[in-house]
């Protein structure tokens, strides 16, 4: 279980790296960047949690928890930037 | 059974349907707006008529309904609650009448009467309201409907007045919340109960005293107990029939009738004796009648000469329920009634001098007999009860309020107080009858708006003060009829004493 | 310190590295390269992980997809500092505090119960169900079967997303034709796309794949296209990019609800359909995700999106 | 099978499909697709009443591994709060957004925003609730930012990123719960959590992302920019609905699935936070200029009264006296829940009339639109929490609450916070029935006004005469260790 | 003796690529970074590729294996010359 504990820490590790930058930064791009390492971090965690060493079959739900993670977070990236584009334009006009 | 359910009820749809039918009317259709008005009143009086009789004869009129755990919104009718409600509804209807005569061609009636309703429908809630949890609810109702009627003119100095009113009137009502829900919690509910129920409850003293304290201050704000009446004053800036509503029977009496509840059905009268909160009270009310008649007498406002009169006749109230004995109990009582017929009538007069003559103060007032002699007349009785000359009315609740302090031992500074205010009460009305009776005119009328009438006034304006004024002589002629406000107050003074 | 864990703590030390690099880098361009590298990273740990599935939407979504939609962004003018105004040293000092303290608590409590005193969690059950669950791949049973309330409502996520996307602005401006390199390139990456597409869709009943890969390929040939100046990027115009959209979510819900009608639960599959079923909403939900990235690559309504009613439109151009 | 626990999220999705695919008939879907969410909630609300709890297993697979929609009383009052409130809005949309060129994606976003709130209020399990979360913020940033303005577009972009912290937050609890208790299923873990370090870390951190969500001082700054700019059938649900709905979360955390590890100096603090949140809300909301931004603040307000509740719930001992402030922190937060949209409503029909909503300037707006400013005194005394709202009988029980466990340090803020209620709800007031020309005369009643006035209409009636069902519906519970 | 071929293969891969890395940082300019790179790269590749079919030792999985090395010089070559390109542009302008 060592591996999945050494993952699962860096996903803490990762997931407060983002937090702080979220927390520091605030221009838009930085933190959208931030908060992606924090949902990288949280999915590696999941993933560690399903990890049961390489001769055990993983857990499966925690894959699927991750891949459902993912989308969710580029769709709000995607949203993000599109407002962001258009303050910058509003800006610009 | 049935009726014993619906009738508090009905007493309060009675003016409430009436009230929000009237908000939506338009505003050019008075002739429906004043039907519904005095459908509404004539109805209430009907069934007032009936719920006297049934409380007369100890049948119990009772209504339940729970709004949340342990909370049951309560109407209920004793002898007391009867006494305000035939007080309120009666004025309501005499009210009504003038506030139609004295509104003709302003704007915004329909708001007017949908809120006058509303008032009417919160004070006669007061009155029947079963317990105090029902009462607070009534209380802050009283105060929604009525600061729309102070603010109506929408002037920059009826805002204000309005304003000053909220600030006194929220004030108070939260601390009367707070004060409520406090021994709420202590008691698990608190019913109004002749003789009171908290001398059963072995609470804490010193608790019970602080919460006495917080339903007194929150109940004298609009009683206008002194330091709390800053607001009555401002408040006169309402037009005449609000003001005459106002001050005779919905929001002073509110307060007033809510510190007899209080003492005489929360904590009862003796048990409040014995935490020693009825002397303090008692020296409140003194101070408030003494101050306020001496600041009645400094004002050449006539409006705020009888709002500062008011402010000192209200403690009348207070003082003779301050003092513990069953005389006492009855000259309180029966002054509630007294003065609010009495006030009535001088706001009236008030309100048609101006309507009439554009008179505002009492240097104007110089030889207005004369060219008013029906209003005058009814002022003239109106200020002689307020005196306390027989056999107006006003003697009779003096007479028992001296009785009772003599009776409880409390004569040597209740009856200097009394005749002091009488004194007092004279140096502001004789006056004012004088001029009107006996100077000629010396100045023109700041505003004549009757030049070349017949008669004085329109009849929905001259009438109500003549009925409030006869009113009062009758009850005080006739104090020991049956059914009589005396005879009410004897009652529930019997009933209040039983234990 | 076995040895066998060096590879394990080399790749989270480059994480960590990669993330704090991108993270605290100042030059944001420099900041979202960064930042694909560590998804591609990232994807190597998911496989490292045993989670194929993941390491290809990793791959295609987490850094191809995000990478993609942040160099654009850099490319719309992405913003530095708008303020700039640097939080004062004592708070950067209690940010610093607090995250430390919350990353030590974090790892505790991750010590304890992966570690110290390990839990008992879903993997056998789901593991055992497997044969009731209509396919072989466990993820896609997860996600399709088991939980596929979620898989809906993330559908619907990512439809609201990119109706935000469409309503806050315009198009961004097309990319010139491509030159005959890359043009030709296209010819060939294009339809590999497509057949790679394909592939993971079917592939994703028994071994790792399903429709997010397959979506997020899909969409990556859309985005090759519209870099070749191809300016719709594949989508079609108007209705049909609707009905696109919208198939995924649809086609989910529909079924999900016929079931419910013919007796069964919502979503509960009659077994011996269910891996038909689950194909078909795969191929539906493909479409939608594909149609939505690429929208969202693109950004803002178009001419082919006449979402507006046609008389407030000529309202509009009157007044 | 409960399959009727599904309608309230199918049926807006539905819709919201249909509303997107049919763009010029998107008005009608959107209020037909309302009433008929309106409807499978009232379904599903009386199955509730009637026969107490129910529970769906979606797919026919045992929850934990599939995932359980659950209906119990405080699920269903907060749906039927959400429904009625969104179909009153719906309506006066109809008209807001007649002219809008994106009148077919309001529709649609909105549907969404129905899905999403229904499905978070039905959801038995913890990830599931983080996709609701996510829809229903991302839904909600959308809505806010569609009138177009620079100042909503920031607005809903700040209001965006605070929700994905929060989000990220509230997932990495999920993830730690998954770690100790190895299910997501809520029922599982009601009984499952104990105190330990787990529970505690992965409740703080949960909290602490629905503490963003539902905008609790100090973190509460990004709510009045984005309320007040939104357009205002937005501001309206963003308000009452939307924030709810992470109070709703915190809630079913605090007392169904982590009451035994809940502690009396973790409730003080939110409780702390929520006084100052009363007083800095109200006073603010005293100094707004312009009456959105008032409202938005007096959001802020309300959602601190609403936290004054938890640690006056974990000093009660289980039992009646628990479950009356329960009840009346849950009719607190629906009579704010309708006073509040029919605030913003009113709020919009000035806004449309007027051009302008500065309050020094709305003179003439009793005369000109008399319904609405009876709307604005109506929502104006359910924020105060005068009578006969629902909000005077909570406060009634906040305070005796307040009395039986002796915790008088929320008296002060309790009579502070209403007096600065009543300050600036009546400040309203007062220029609004003063006269003036900055509203113009109106030529009709409107169908706009009369959502606004029905609603405001439950908050101080019906909410006060009939409140009794709420605390029939809140002991009902669909998990074990909770709130029964 | 395959595995050792293998391995031999694998590590001159590798060697390739951190030449070309080694190229990245140290070479003067754009182009000739470039070149570096792709060249060691797409060669590096090349090589690890082959190792690892090698290791496999299935043909279906060489075949993906050369499917991936084509893509990669596909896309490698391409973007090296979207990026000369770019660059010779922005040299003339």
């Amino acid at each position: 279980m060592t591996q999945a504990l050494i993952y699962a820490l860096t996903g803490a590790v990762l997931f407060m790296l983002g937090v702080r930058a979220t927390l520091l930064r605030d221009a838009l791009l930085p933190r959208l960047l931030a908060l992606n390492v924090c949902g990288a971090g949280v999915f590696l965690i999941f993933v560690s949690l399903a990890y049961r060493g390489d001769s055990l079959p993983v857990d499966p739900v925690p894959h699927a928890l991750v891949l459902t993670g993912l989308v969710v977070a580029i769709s709000a990236t995607a949203l993000a930037l599109a407002l962001n584009r258009r303050l910058r334009e509003m800006a610009d006009e | 059974m049935a009726m014993s359910v619906w009738l508090p009820v009905g007493i309060l749809l009675s003016s409430l349907i009436p009230g929000v039918l009237i908000f939506f009317q338009p505003e050019e259709r008075h002739r429906l707006r004043t039907w519904l008005n005095l459908l509404g009143a004539v109805i209430k009086l009907l069934l007032v008529g009936m719920l006297i009789w049934g409380v007369f004869h100890e049948q119990v009129f009772e209504t339940r309904w729970t709004m949340a755990p342990g909370l049951e919104f309560v109407l209920h009718a004793d002898a007391l609650s009867v006494l305000f409600v035939s007080l309120s509804t009666l004025l309501w209807l005499v009210t009504t009448i003038y506030a139609v005569g004295y509104l003709e061609q302003t704007p915004h009636r329909s708001r007017f009467f949908g809120f006058f309703s509303l008032c009417v429908t919160a004070t006669v809630g007061l009155a029947l309201a079963g317990n105090l949890f029902t009462f607070v609810v009534f209380y802050e109702l009283l105060t929604l409907a009525t600061y729309p009627l102070i603010a109506h003119k929408g002037s920059p100095e009826a805002l204000r007045g309005a304003r000053i009113y909220l600030r006194y009137t929220l004030f108070g009502g939260l601390l009367l919340m707070i004060g409520a829900v406090w021994l709420h919690t202590l008691t698990g509910g608190v019913e109004f109960v002749e003789g009171g129920i908290l001398q059963y409850a072995n609470l804490d003293q010193s608790t019970l005293r602080w919460i006495f304290l917080l339903l007194i201050v929150g109940l004298g704000v609009k009683a206008a107990l002194v330091p709390l009446h800053g607001w009555l004053p401002q408040a006169m800036v309402a037009p005449a029939p609000v003001s005459a509503l106002l001050h005779a029977v919905a929001v002073v009496k509110a307060g007033a009738f809510g510190i007899v509840r209080v003492i005489y059905d929360v904590y009862g009268v003796e048990f409040a004796a014995e935490l020693g909160v009825l002397t303090l009270l008692g020296a409140v009310a003194a101070i408030t009648i003494i101050y306020g008649s001496l600041k009645a007498l400094s004002q050449d406002h006539l409006k705020k000469r009888l709002a500062y009169s008011t402010v000192s006749q209200v403690s009348y109230i207070v003082l003779g329920t301050a003092i513990v004995g069953p005389l006492a109990t009855i000259g309180g009582l029966v002054h509630l009634v007294h003065q609010g017929v009495m006030k009535i009538t001088l706001f009236f007069a008030a309100g048609n001098y101006a309507e009439a003559l554009g008179i505002h103060r009492v240097s104007e007032m110089d030889g207005v007999g004369r060219r008013m002699p029906g209003t005058t007349l009814a002022f003239t009785i109106g200020a002689l009860g307020m005196i306390g000359i027989p056999p107006v009315a006003g003697f009779i609740s003096k007479w028992y309020l001296g009785l009772g302090a003599v009776e409880a031992g409390a004569a040597a500074w209740v009856l200097p107080v009394l005749i002091a205010s009488s004194l007092l009460n004279a140096a502001y009305f004789l006056p004012i009858l004088y001029r009107a009776w006996f100077k000629s005119q010396s100045t023109p009328w700041p505003a004549d708006k009757t030049a070349g009438c017949t008669r004085e006034l329109p009849d929905a304006l001259l009438w109500p003060p003549l009925t409030t004024a006869a009113m009062a002589l009758l009850i005080g002629l006739l104090a020991a009829a049956p059914y009589s406000p005396l005879e009410w107050a004897e009652l529930i003074a019997g009933r209040e004493y039983r234990q | 310190m076995n040895l066998t864990l060096l590879p394990d703590l080399l790749l989270a030390g480059m994480l960590i590295g990669l993330a704090w690099a991108a993270l605290s880098s100042d030059d944001l361009r420099r900041g979202v390269v960064l930042f694909i590298a560590f998804g591609l990273l990232l994807a190597i740990v998911w496989a490292r992980l045993l989670a194929p599935d993941l390491a290809l939407a990793e791959a295609a979504i987490g850094a191809g997809l995000s990478g993609a939609l942040l160099l654009v962004a850099l490319r719309d003018g992405g913003g530095a500092d708008q303020h700039a105004t640097k939080p004062s040293t004592l708070n950067r000092w209690l940010i610093d505090l607090f995250v430390l303290v919350m990353t030590c608590l974090i790892g505790w409590v991750l010590w304890l119960t992966i570690y110290a005193e390990p839990v008992e969690r879903l993997a056998q059950l789901a593991n055992a169900m497997l044969d009731r669950s209509g396919v072989s791949n466990p993820v896609t049973a997860v996600l399709l079967n088991y939980r596929a309330y979620d898989t809906l409502l993330e559908l619907v996520v990512v439809l609201a997303a990119v109706l935000g996307v469409v309503v806050v602005g315009r198009e961004r401006r097309g990319y010139r034709e491509a030159g005959p390199v890359f043009h030709g390139l296209v010819h060939w990456l294009v339809p590999l796309l497509i057949v790679t597409a394909g592939y993971l869709l079917w592939v994703g009943a028994h071994a790792p794949g399903g429709a997010f890969q397959a979506g997020a390929t899909l969409a990556a040939a859309g985005i090759v296209l519209r870099l070749a100046g191809y300016d719709a990027a594949g989508l079609p115009d108007g209705r049909l990019l609707r009905w696109l959209l919208v198939a995924g979510t649809g086609v989910f819900l529909l079924f999900g609800l016929a079931m419910s009608f013919s007796g069964g639960g919502f979503l509960q599959y009659p077994e011996a359909w269910s891996g038909s079923l689950i194909l078909i909403i795969e191929v539906a939900a493909t479409a939608s995700i594909a149609a939505a990235l690429v929208l969202a690559y693109r950004g803002g309504r178009t001419d082919g999106w006449p979402l507006m009613d046609e008389k407030a439109e000529n309202r509009e151009v009157s007044s | 099978m409960n399959n009727l626990l599904i309608w309230p999220v199918a049926v807006p999705l539905l819709s919201a499909l249909l509303a997107l695919l049919w763009p010029r008939r998107s008005t009608w879907i959107g209020v037909l697709g309302t009433a008929l969410s309106l409807l499978a909630v009232v379904l599903v609300s009386r199955q509730v009443i009637e026969s107490g709890a129910i529970e769906l297993a979606l797919g026919g697979w045992s929850p934990g591994l599939g995932i359980a929609l659950r209906a119990d009383g405080l699920s269903v009052l907060m749906l039927l709060m959400s429904t009625l409130v969104s179909m009153a809005v719906a309506v006066y949309a109809s008209v807001y957004f007649s002219r809008s060129e994106r009148r077919s994606e309001f529709w649609v976003l909105w549907l969404l925003l129905i899905t999403a709130l229904h499905a978070l209020f039905l959801s038995g399990d913890l990830f599931n609730l983080y996709v609701t979360l996510e829809l229903l913020g991302l839904s909600a940033v959308v809505l806010a930012c569609l009138g177009g303005s620079r100042e909503s577009l920031q607005a809903a972009l700040n209001y965006l990123v605070l929700g994905l912290l929060g989000s990220m937050a509230f997932l990495i609890g999920v993830a730690l719960i998954y770690a100790g208790y190895g299910t997501l299923d809520m029922a599982a873990l009601a009984v499952a959590i104990e105190s330990g370090p787990t529970a505690w870390l992965a409740l703080s951190l949960m909290t602490g992302g629905l503490l963003i969500k539902s905008a609790l001082f100090p973190l509460h700054f990004w709510l009045p920019p984005a309320h007040s700019n939104a357009p205002a059938p937005v501001s309206a649900v963003l308000s009452a609905l939307v924030v709810k709905a992470a109070l709703y979360l915190i809630l079913r955390l605090w007392l169904a699935l982590f009451d035994e590890v809940v502690t009396q100096t973790a409730a003080l603090i939110l409780g702390l936070l929520g006084g100052i949140a009363v007083l800095w809300g109200s006073w603010a909301a005293l100094q707004a200029e312009r009456l959105k931004l008032m409202a938005a603040y007096s959001t802020v307000a309300q959602v601190g009264y609403l936290f004054l509740f938890l640690p006056l719930l974990a000093a009660l001992p289980e039992g009646t006296t628990r479950d009356v402030a329960l009840g009346a922190l849950v009719l607190l937060a629906l009579t704010h829940g309708f006073a509040k949209s029919a605030f913003f409503l009113a709020a919009g029909v000035i806004m449309q009339r007027a051009g302008h909503d500065r309050i020094a300037e709305l003179g003439g707006t009793a005369r000109a639109l008399p319904v609405t400013a009876f709307t604005l005194a109506l929502a104006g005394v359910a924020l105060i929490g005068l009578p006969p709202s629902g909000s005077f009988l909570a406060k009634w029980q906040l305070l005796s609450s307040v009395f039986i466990t002796g915790q008088w340090i929320w008296l002060p803020v309790i009579a502070i916070g209403t007096l600065l209620a009543g300050a600036y709800t009546f400040r309203l007031l007062g220029y609004a029935f003063a006269p003036g020309e900055g509203v113009g005369p109106s030529l009709s009643v409107g169908r706009e006004e009369i959502p606004a006035v029905l609603l405001a209409l439950v908050a101080t009636l019906v909410l006060g005469f009939w409140a009794s069902a709420v605390w029939e519906l809140v002991p009902i519970s669909a998990y074990a260790g909770g709130e029964g | 003796m395959l595995d050792l071929m293998a391995l031999l293969l694998i590590l001159s891969g590798i060697t390739f690529f951190f030449l070309g890395a080694i190229g990245l940082l140290r070479l003067p300019d754009l182009h000739a970074r470039l070149h570096a790179l792709t060249k060691a790269d797409n060669l590096g590749l090349g090589l690890l590729i082959v190792g690892v079919a090698l290791l496999h030792g299935s043909l279906l999985v060489a075949l993906k294996l050369l499917l991936i090395w084509l893509l990669v010089l596909l896309g490698s070559a391409t973007s090296a010359h979207l990026i000369s390109q770019y660059a010779l542009r922005r040299s003339r302008s």
